[in-house]
């Protein structure tokens, strides 16, 4: 049996999208800029795309701006934000500590350029609420940006909230909702979200490929400057075969989602009392205002890497924020932010569980997780001296 | 691949992982912090030849298999050859090593020199480690 | 009979590309950066499509930067260069006045940020000299960037020589060589080219991606924030299937490069040994130091787009430097740049022919133009008064 | 599509095309800088009805289509009717038109008022085209 639980870094693409995209690299080759009708037919095809895309997200086509993904969209919703936020010297932003880096590094751009960036504190349950973020409002506030969910461990900000209080005090409000679209209902007008960013290849869309949804009367700066594509804000030859792919997979997840949503959370309420009962370990992030496949958890007195790779051994694709798996010293800045102490956050696993998957696999997943863990624990010196007391416990029972 | 064969063969079935009670020389090199924690139990004979070695460590895939085959290179030398162990010696035993996992092969490294210090501590003879 | 003579558009991909795309798509979606093996299957492919590129492009893999097109790369190159410039207190960038737009408008861009930029003339032929970037080099020259080979007439620049006028000098050497690669040989050692963009869509391979080569010891500034990918210089999931189909189209067209070659240029002398006999017609661009594949022909007395429209009727997908194909008021600013009247340069007409086409195609597109530019001529008040001698003409014959 | 299905029939069908040698009123419109120039020729009864109409056209498909349009939609109507053609009943009659060719229509609107000016002005009539 091989399970993939590693949803949330990238999925396998649907079918249909599949069959979208290979059918359009076949027979809709031509440059949608182009005046002949192999051209006019790719156009149409954009078009539709474009159609699609607005109506799951309940925007106006005109407002969908394609982009190679969400790293991208991120980049240029904060980067026209903050150009529009200059032009009337506003030059304070609002985010949380534990954005994605798409986010986090462009605001560590502007910070250079002598923007302010407030980080709200987003506790050790992963959530922050729309009063944190008004206290945290200036006269200068060119921006507020938030996660819609996060990708580590998958807690949903109030969304809706504080879009109603952005609106309200009329600061334009931008969402990473790379991992919340195609699984949890997005809806601008009701969120009154003025930019939003996601990426196709989190909901078994192609990879390379994402949008920038941005209210009529947002300004934008271009990210990347040339052709007059997408009205002038993206410049490059559409890659069309990844957009209409992407409008497949993302009608598909749409229409099947409180379907989906309801199998998916069985699925992870079975991973999580599994694995709960692995003495001293914890669940990351809220139990409840969650993404339906995604988990957390932190096992004291191991590190996450050796136990990925043995779980990958019992055939099992899962992730986590050791440090050791980004190459950086730090585990990642997400369990950190929730005030996880570095000794046990290299400890961490996420498993995100999609519609591909089964109980069966859930199963395979609680029935290796526990010996796996037990034996790193068994080769660790400092389970050792948890053990004995030489050392003390981070985590309960 | 992100490791060699090497590699994953070490992790996978680690040499010579354990405690050791009795052990004449014992090194703990690492924080829990940084993520690596390794500690080598050496036992020594008259002749100064170390005739058994045990790790525990808790730390990635590299640093198990860094551990492991550091003790196989030390198992059965003398002493005084024991304390020449390199990292680099270990990363090529390995057959490689990713760059971003080479502070790995220094614990190894680092480990051995500890448990060996121990030793000659515990005899009450200079150690002879750091040249 | 459908000709689809618009390839400096786009192409249709290649049945390899399409096979290898397919094949990842189904078989390696795993993210390049997750540990497991999944992933690092994934991580496996990217290295081999690295090093096909830098293979064919005669580089090294860890100069090889994956991007989402051509115009990304170009971006980026160039803003890389002014960034590093500026260090130094240089700011001043060589260029030709009939680059890309995606060179054109970030060149615009950093004017606006205190650059100064020389556009050199490209004449009637389209060819300028390494001479002429002599010239313009200062003291506080931080860039030159100056296309392989221009996208709508075809004309190829003597970019060996100006490499080796830019190692001399040390200035920084970017090419857009977006319409080059794949088409005509390109060796980044050889021609001493420091930054090069390319594009997949344009040989055959996938739209959306694209390679950014960056010379050892070019630093590189982000254009897009955000995670690790691309040695830290270019965030976002990888666009797996797209890359491996590009390196399986660029090495196919690599591979196959003698012998397209020859038969493309064959179609093209068949292209302009027909399309010269219209009278009063003009080919752009010097007549041998062009693209195998690129033809640009100007007929006096009518507009390209109706002609692109008429062609398309018959079966045939071409391209038009005339205003109205691009939503402006003015003909495409290559043409003005050859300095061309406006007045003529509405009447252009870009046949761009590769591999797939055959010489039945382009007797069909012999055949066809020369009634359509007669019909039009007919219905055209601008012929009228060049008959009568109302009007002077610009052109001969 | 770019262009309606009106558009391409008026303009891979184009009514009315041709010059007319003894044209009442004659007018052209646009430049071939702009890359439009139409040209359009009237004949006028003495009941000031346009029973002929011709055009000429170097532009774009929505220029050909446009000018073809007007024709058939000034054919026939007596010249005070004619003059009242708006760009915008162009564009209505042609199932609209791409934002950025709504000038062709304009050019269309143009052509016409310059033809029933030429006329009135070889009347010797003061023109009332411009209101
Ligand atoms: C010369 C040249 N440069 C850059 C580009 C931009 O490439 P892309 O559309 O893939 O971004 C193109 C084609 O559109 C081109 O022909
Ligand atoms: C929350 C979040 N934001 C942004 C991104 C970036 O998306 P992409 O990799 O498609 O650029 C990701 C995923 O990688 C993500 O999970």
């Amino acid at each position: 049996m091989y399970v993939y639980a590693d949803n949330a870094a990238t999925t396998k693409m649907s079918e249909t999208a599949m069959k979208t995209m290979i059918d359009c690299m076949e027979n809709y080759y031509g440059n949608p800029s182009s005046l002949h009708s192999v051209g006019q037919e790719a156009a149409t095809k954009l078009v539709e795309a474009r159609e699609i895309m607005a109506r799951y997200l309940h925007a106006n086509p005109s407002e969908i701006y394609f982009t190679a993904g969400g790293s991208e969209a991120d980049n240029q919703a904060i980067l026209s934000a903050a150009a529009a936020g200059e032009r009337k010297g506003k030059k304070h932003i609002i985010s949380t500590t534990f954005e994605h880096h798409a986010v986090l590094h462009t605001l560590q751009k502007l910070e250079k350029q002598g923007f302010e960036v407030t980080y709200l504190d987003v506790h050790r349950n992963g959530l922050i609420t729309a009063k944190e973020v008004a206290d945290a409002v200036r006269e200068d506030t060119a921006l507020i940006t938030i996660m819609y969910a996060n990708n580590e461990i998958g807690t949903i900000q109030p969304i809706a909230e504080i879009g109603a209080l952005c609106r309200e005090k009329k600061i334009p409000f931008h969402t990473d909702a790379v991992q919340a679209a195609g699984h949890i209902p997005i809806d601008v007008e009701a969120d009154q979200i003025d930019m939003l960013s996601l990426s196709a290849h989190k909901f078994h869309g192609p990879k390379g490929v994402g949008v920038l949804y941005a209210r009529k009367g947002m300004q934008l700066v271009n990210v990347i400057e040339g052709g007059a594509q997408e009205r002038g804000k993206r410049a490059g030859t559409e890659n069309l075969p990844a957009i209409v792919g992407m409008a497949a997979a993302f009608r598909e997840s749409c229409e099947n989602m409180e379907k989906n949503k309801e199998k998916i959370t069985a699925l992870r309420e079975q991973l999580i009392n599994g694995l709960e009962k692995i003495p001293y370990s914890v669940l990351n992030g809220d139990r409840t205002h969650r993404l339906p496949g995604t988990v957390n958890f932190i096992f004291e007195g191991i590190e996450g890497e050796s136990l990925l790779l043995l779980l990958d051994d019992k055939g099992i694709a899962a992730s986590s924020g050791s440090a050791c798996t980004s190459g950086s010293l730090d585990p990642s800045h997400v369990l950190l932010s929730l005030g996880i102490p570095h000794e046990v956050a290299h400890g961490s696993l996420r498993l995100s569980v999609g519609e591909y998957n089964t109980p069966e696999e859930m199963e395979h997943i609680v029935n290796s997780v526990p010996g796996i863990v037990e034996y790193l624990r068994n080769m660790s010196p400092v389970w050792e001296e948890l053990k004995k007391g030489e050392r003390k416990h981070f985590l309960q029972k | 691949m992100l490791y060699s064969e090497k590699v994953m063969d070490h992790f996978q079935h680690p040499r010579n992982v354990g405690k050791m009670e009795d052990a004449d020389g014992v090194g703990e090199v690492g924080n829990a912090k940084c993520g690596d924690i390794m500690k080598m139990y050496i036992k020594v004979d008259d002749k100064d030849v170390i005739t058994d070695v045990k790790f525990n460590t808790f730390g990635c895939g590299s640093a198990i298999a860094s551990s492991s085959m550091a003790t196989e290179m030390i198992k059965g030398k003398p002493i005084t050859e024991a304390i020449k162990l390199s990292n680099q010696a270990v990363v090529e035993a390995l057959d490689g090593l990713p760059a971003h996992k080479l502070h790995c092969s220094v614990l190894a490294e680092e480990a051995v020199k500890a448990a060996v210090d121990d030793y000659y501590t515990k005899k009450g003879v200079k150690p002879k480690v750091q040249e």
